[in-house]
């Protein structure tokens, strides 16, 4: 595997682990070295992408981050009950998401936001979890994004297991984009603490199971910074299991791509997995519930707002003379539709049947849930009856 | 004919070797089950037949096994994990307990995750520390996860077959101490349907082992056998006892066993599992409630003590005897 | 005067500070309970005034944390681990079931393992999936585990200072529900002695919560307060309710209640977790086994329903009300 | 870290990574090159071994095998339940007993009998556990070494929290030989695939914890080869982690001797954990209820058979002149004494006390305990008296 070595020093205060990058904070190339062997460097893997295309990934970064404010926003009015936002990870999420073929099927964590905004998911879907009115949100197979996965780690085993079943099913190394399929497991840098994922990279290398795990560290684990997990970067972990691994900068979004462009290049043909650490930053708190004064500077976070990655993409834009102003005030326009779409739909929102709560707790009938059910059915009609009877009472009486 | 005298454990194969012929998407997964067989060869000859992508040697990892189970049935498999022993499914708990019992609901019935988690379990094998434990409670007390255990070879075929076959996770408990008694199995019989509400529930659905009208013996799995010979002896005596396999422990059949003890007006459940907090502690509960005014005696249990399953040479003193349960029907007789 | 009004959770703090203070071997581990003080605060401060060695912010890893934490107590450590929410447990599962609950007994007294795990528990503050579970069933069947939860702040304080003395490992379950009540802690009483044979055990008893005479209703963390609501409204009408506050699930304190069932001759039990194979269930049997002449009723049980807890839209329908209490209460008067 | 890079193509049928090496399979002594920095070469390490030590080595080899013959007549003869025999291990692990300092403390699996016979525990109570009479057997605080663990992986937890406490005690880099603990972690190559370990080299990555992980690769668990575990050599899975990393010939007592001793310095010096994949093989079946036939290949056997790290020891000590046919003739009285022992002491362990069963379930009186023992203790008193008077009835009728 080729690694672009390139001096981390710029977007990583404290570590200085080489990175792959692409595109200078500054919005300018960085220019990669030739690669020798069968592999095309990263720089290769976006040459073809052309205006259109970065105009679209810098689009996707701008209406996560829309995403992010308002679903912020409607946490504050008491919409929602709890949000996560993915500000700051912008690039380290629509860059992979470009480059997935329809087939892949991601397995995002909770704070996936701008993958499953490139993927197509409802946006007011996206939202039903944290509003408290549904335990997922979408149909998985409708966009090939698996639901959020709260208990950390977890899901990483279903996505090796799921790339798994893709081998079964014949659908790497056939040649054809439309068959060959992938899987991403998305997690954080504190899950790679968590049993579950070392047991996936188990299973995926033994297996040569087409899976990408792509691995956001943004630094922190709620208030934990990432040296509480690992003493080296974490990159490494895969190598330890015989997944080859890359670091790349999770700030660039074209790096993001080209990285994610090889892992899956590998995974259709059949050649098994991938280990990537995106190093990136949440640049907001952990959750609305979350207080990040408490653990880390406002240094710190000042120095990322610095780098924020739209603003890379953006001067990238300028530099290659993509921007224009009236496509920026149309995406600005976008942005604003989104936030209304979110905040009408979010309302709009209901609560669910009461006796939903019975539901699909099995596929087939179980007793004690069908016993259990009647007699809540009949309390609650019970109740209802009582309180019309207690209105009618108080009427007479008045 | 297709009847055939075998052992427990064989009539799981034969299950197992059924469902793999009868739908591709069947596979098993699980530590030493390919070439060995298992430790206790349920397996035996299935990898060779079905082949290693079938019958997958899987890396040394209770949690990754279920996990990737977990993945394989989101992508359309259906999944029968071997755990190789009762006190090693705890590695696994937690993907069984947050996810496979609660994917389905999670996803608003939009995924199905048919997994079966086998496990040998019960002791009367005189073997070492968390090879004899007994955990049904521990998985019936999670919505989501049906928990049945076969007490004879024909229901361990047909349980089986109903388990793969079900839409629902499924912890199977193979009554270990039993793998080697035997019976007649119709290796004919229809795979038990799951799909009509209105039939009974193939995989819940409780069993009058024998009939009686003094006292009701509810058990399960390996305390069939021992609900049975005390039946015996008690016939013997001149008391009628009625022996209840429930067959599975989630759901629970409460009609069935009901209303046998609302007849006999006593009930002993028979358990290995400690009874504190156990499946006796349930059914004496719901027994209570429906039958109250049948009942002559408490619900009576005799199971395992609060205390961790001791070592073999202590086992028999451990386990649920035909003399404990004889006590117990003393006692609730004496009521 | 050392008596203060605090919330449950400050009650919590101050526990876990007297026992850092009285004992240097204690610590305490877990997820973001350094700097942060915990997702609920209640580690708030004590890393600052006791040291990163004595306050660790661990590895997101709770096999880890409770897997690391025996070895620390077999090193002379008393350790405290926070798992961040109840639902999260479940990687620990493992390493409670089949090392902490056992090491004890594996080494023949030999070894103690004084680990305390503090569990934020159960529902009612709008949480996501996974964040208002109440496992307490899951620990209680297996030997070798305290489990407990406290209903006041008092209690809070006492027995956590309590746990952290018990040579044997504790499940320590904390209302979050109730995290924010407030009442008095007395923070000079002295740590309840777990030594004494003959005494009471100071983890495992009851308490008498609100006295009366025609029914029990049986309680425990989260849901004594609804209880006493229950109690207060039914007084209203003439009923009298006695209040049990359980305090241990594992021990069950059967005296104490069966002493009030005696009395009263009904019980309602109600507890957050699924009724199915829950805490009621076990006293349901037991309290039937030894109050069977007195009982006009059968024990009924007020909990949590077959099905994973619900979205925080429905979790009113799901949790014990105080509605579903007086219905339980009028069905056993019924009788 | 000193490498010593020898073609292991000599020891290992399938797997050439190189490894460790110190004396070869012909008893040679293997010229290992100096080392730069500052760590002394392994050779420098075995130095002082004097003839007496070698002989002890050899001696405790050969009596840890005969404690395995013993113990697998023993269940053959049906007094004990089960037994797992170390036997092609001897040098996996007496190597590395011997490097040991008495404060050290030992968390072994199931499999370390020549471990404990160099630590001093008893070979009855060591018999115990298989007896099905004792869940443990010995005290651990008399030999400093922990009891055996049959769920794989949970003690190597316990092994890294147990270093964590050496640490708080300030039992490390004091430069004190009496004082400065290290902590020995013992498991299999399929244990590596357990969550627990992977959380284990986290935790004690992150707090420089005094641990070594010595993993014995016997290219077994059970029927699974460690191709089924991993798909690169196991030393490497340390290094994914921070921990360094090292692979030794498991069947060179001297090298693991070496290796163990490396890895103990840094521990006591107070620089943190080590990983040591000491690849050897499982000569005999997994334990007395296996049947290798099933899954591997004579030959394969055969071919280690060949490589007896016991021949090897005998091989040098032949080279050195350290051998003595008195001396030799004495360790294998020594070995029958011990299996006199043995088959003494284990038929005189009774079983244990009927209500020992709830004895220790805690450590403090708890209601349920207390409730179940007082029944048992009537039930069993009844049943006593009934059997009593049966046969007194049974007396009279005659
Ligand atoms: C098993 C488990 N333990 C604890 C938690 C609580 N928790 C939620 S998010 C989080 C931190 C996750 O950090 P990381 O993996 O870096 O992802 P990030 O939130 O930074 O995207 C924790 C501890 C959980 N959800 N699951
Ligand atoms: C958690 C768990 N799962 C399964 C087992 C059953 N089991 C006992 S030993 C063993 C193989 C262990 O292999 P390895 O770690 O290589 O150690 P070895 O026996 O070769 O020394 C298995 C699967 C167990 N003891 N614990
Ligand atoms: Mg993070
Ligand atoms: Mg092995």
């Amino acid at each position: 595997m080729p690694h672009q070595v390139i001096d981390g020093s710029d977007v990583g205060s404290a570590d200085v682990t080489p990175l792959v990058q692409l595109v200078a904070p500054t919005g300018e190339r960085v220019h990669e070295p030739d690669n020798d062997g069968d592999h095309p460097g990263y720089a290769a893997r976006v040459a073809h992408l052309t205006g259109d295309d970065l105009r679209a990934m810098y689009r996707d970064m701008v209406l996560t981050r829309r995403f992010d404010d308002e679903a912020t926003a409607l946490q504050r009015q008491g919409e929602l009950a709890l949000y996560a936002q993915a500000t700051g990870q912008e690039a380290a999420q629509v860059g992979p998401a470009h480059a997935l073929a329809a087939p892949d099927m991601v397995f995002p964590s909770y704070r996936e936001h701008g993958i499953l905004h490139v993927r197509g998911v409802d946006p007011v879907d996206r939202l039903r979890l944290y509003r408290g009115q549904d335990h997922g949100g979408w149909d998985p197979a409708e966009h090939n994004v698996a639901l959020y996965t709260l208990v950390i780690g977890s899901h990483v085993l279903h996505a090796t297991g799921y790339a798994m079943g893709v081998q079964r099913d014949g659908a790497v190394g056939t040649g054809d984009p439309e068959r060959d399929t992938a899987v991403v497991a998305c997690f954080g840098d504190g899950a790679t603490s968590q049993g579950d994922v070392s047991e996936a990279l188990v299973f995926a290398a033994v297996n040569d199971a087409p899976v990408v795990f792509w691995c956001q560290n943004n630094q922190w684990a709620i208030s934990e910074p990432t040296t509480r997990q690992s003493s080296v970067p974490l990159y490494r972990r895969g190598e330890g299991f015989g997944v080859p691994s890359v670091r790349v900068d999770g700030n660039d979004v074209l790096a993001c791509y080209a990285v994610m462009a090889e892992a899956l290049e590998r995974a259709h043909a059949g050649h098994g997995p991938t280990f990537v650490e995106a190093y990136t930053y949440r640049m907001g708190a952990h959750t609305t519930s979350d207080d990040p004064t408490r653990y880390r500077e406002r240094a710190e976070e000042e120095y990322w707002r610095q780098r924020d990655p739209i603003d890379r993409l953006a001067a990238l834009l300028r530099a290659e003379e993509h921007w224009d102003d009236d496509w920026a005030a149309g995406v600005a326009a976008e942005a604003d539709a989104l936030g209304e779409t979110l905040r009408a739909g979010v309302r709009a929102l209901g609560a669910p049947e009461t006796t939903s709560m019975f539901d699909h707790v099995y596929a087939t009938p179980h007793a004690q849930v069908a016993a259990e059910r009647a007699w809540f059915e009949r309390y609650e009609a019970e109740t209802a009856e009582q309180t019309a009877q207690d209105a009618e009472t108080a009427e007479v009486a008045r | 004919m297709s009847t055939q005298t075998m052992p427990l454990a064989k009539a799981v194969t034969a299950g197992l070797r059924a469902a793999l012929e009868a739908d591709p998407s069947v596979m098993l997964m699980g530590e030493d089950i390919g070439r060995l067989g298992g430790v206790f060869r349920v397996t035996d000859g299935l990898q060779k037949d079905f082949g290693e992508h079938r019958v997958v040697d899987t890396p040394l990892a209770e949690s990754g096994i279920v996990g990737t189970a977990i993945g394989l049935a989101m992508r359309g498999y259906r999944p029968v994990c071997e755990i190789q022993f009762d006190g090693f499914v705890f590695p696994a708990y937690d993907q069984i307990t947050t996810q496979l019992a609660k994917i389905h609901n999670r996803s608003r019935g939009r995924i199905q995750v048919p997994v079966v988690i086998r496990i040998p379990y019960g002791g009367g094998i005189g073997a070492v520390e968390h090879h004899s434990e007994s955990p049904e409670a521990l998985f019936a007390h999670t919505a989501g996860l049906r928990v049945v255990s076969p007490a004879t070879p024909q229901d361990a075929y047909d349980m089986m077959r109903a388990a793969v076959a079900s839409p629902d996770p499924v912890i199977f408990l193979e009554p270990k101490g039993r793998y080697w008694s035997k019976g007649d199995v119709d290796l004919d019989s229809p795979v038990p349907s799951l799909d009509d509400a209105a039939g009974p529930d193939p995989l819940g659905t409780a069993r009058v082992a024998r009939s009686g009208t003094d006292v009701t013996l509810v058990a399960y799995g390996p305390t069939v056998a021992t609900a049975l010979s005390a039946a015996e002896a008690l016939a013997a005596e001149g008391t009628s006892a009625e022996v209840v396999d429930l067959r599975s422990v989630s759901p629970l059949d409460v009609p069935t066993v009901a209303e046998s003890v609302r007849r006999t007006g006593r009930c002993v459940v028979v358990h290995e599992a400690p009874s504190f907090f156990g499946s006796g502690a349930e059914l004496a509960a719901r027994l209570t409630e429906e039958c109250f005014y049948s009942l002559e005696a408490p619900v009576l249990r005799v199971g395992g003590y609060h205390a961790p399953y001791p070592v073999a040479k202590l086992e028999h003193e451990y386990l649920p005897s035909v003399d404990r349960v004889l006590d117990a029907v003393d006692r609730t007789l004496a009521h």
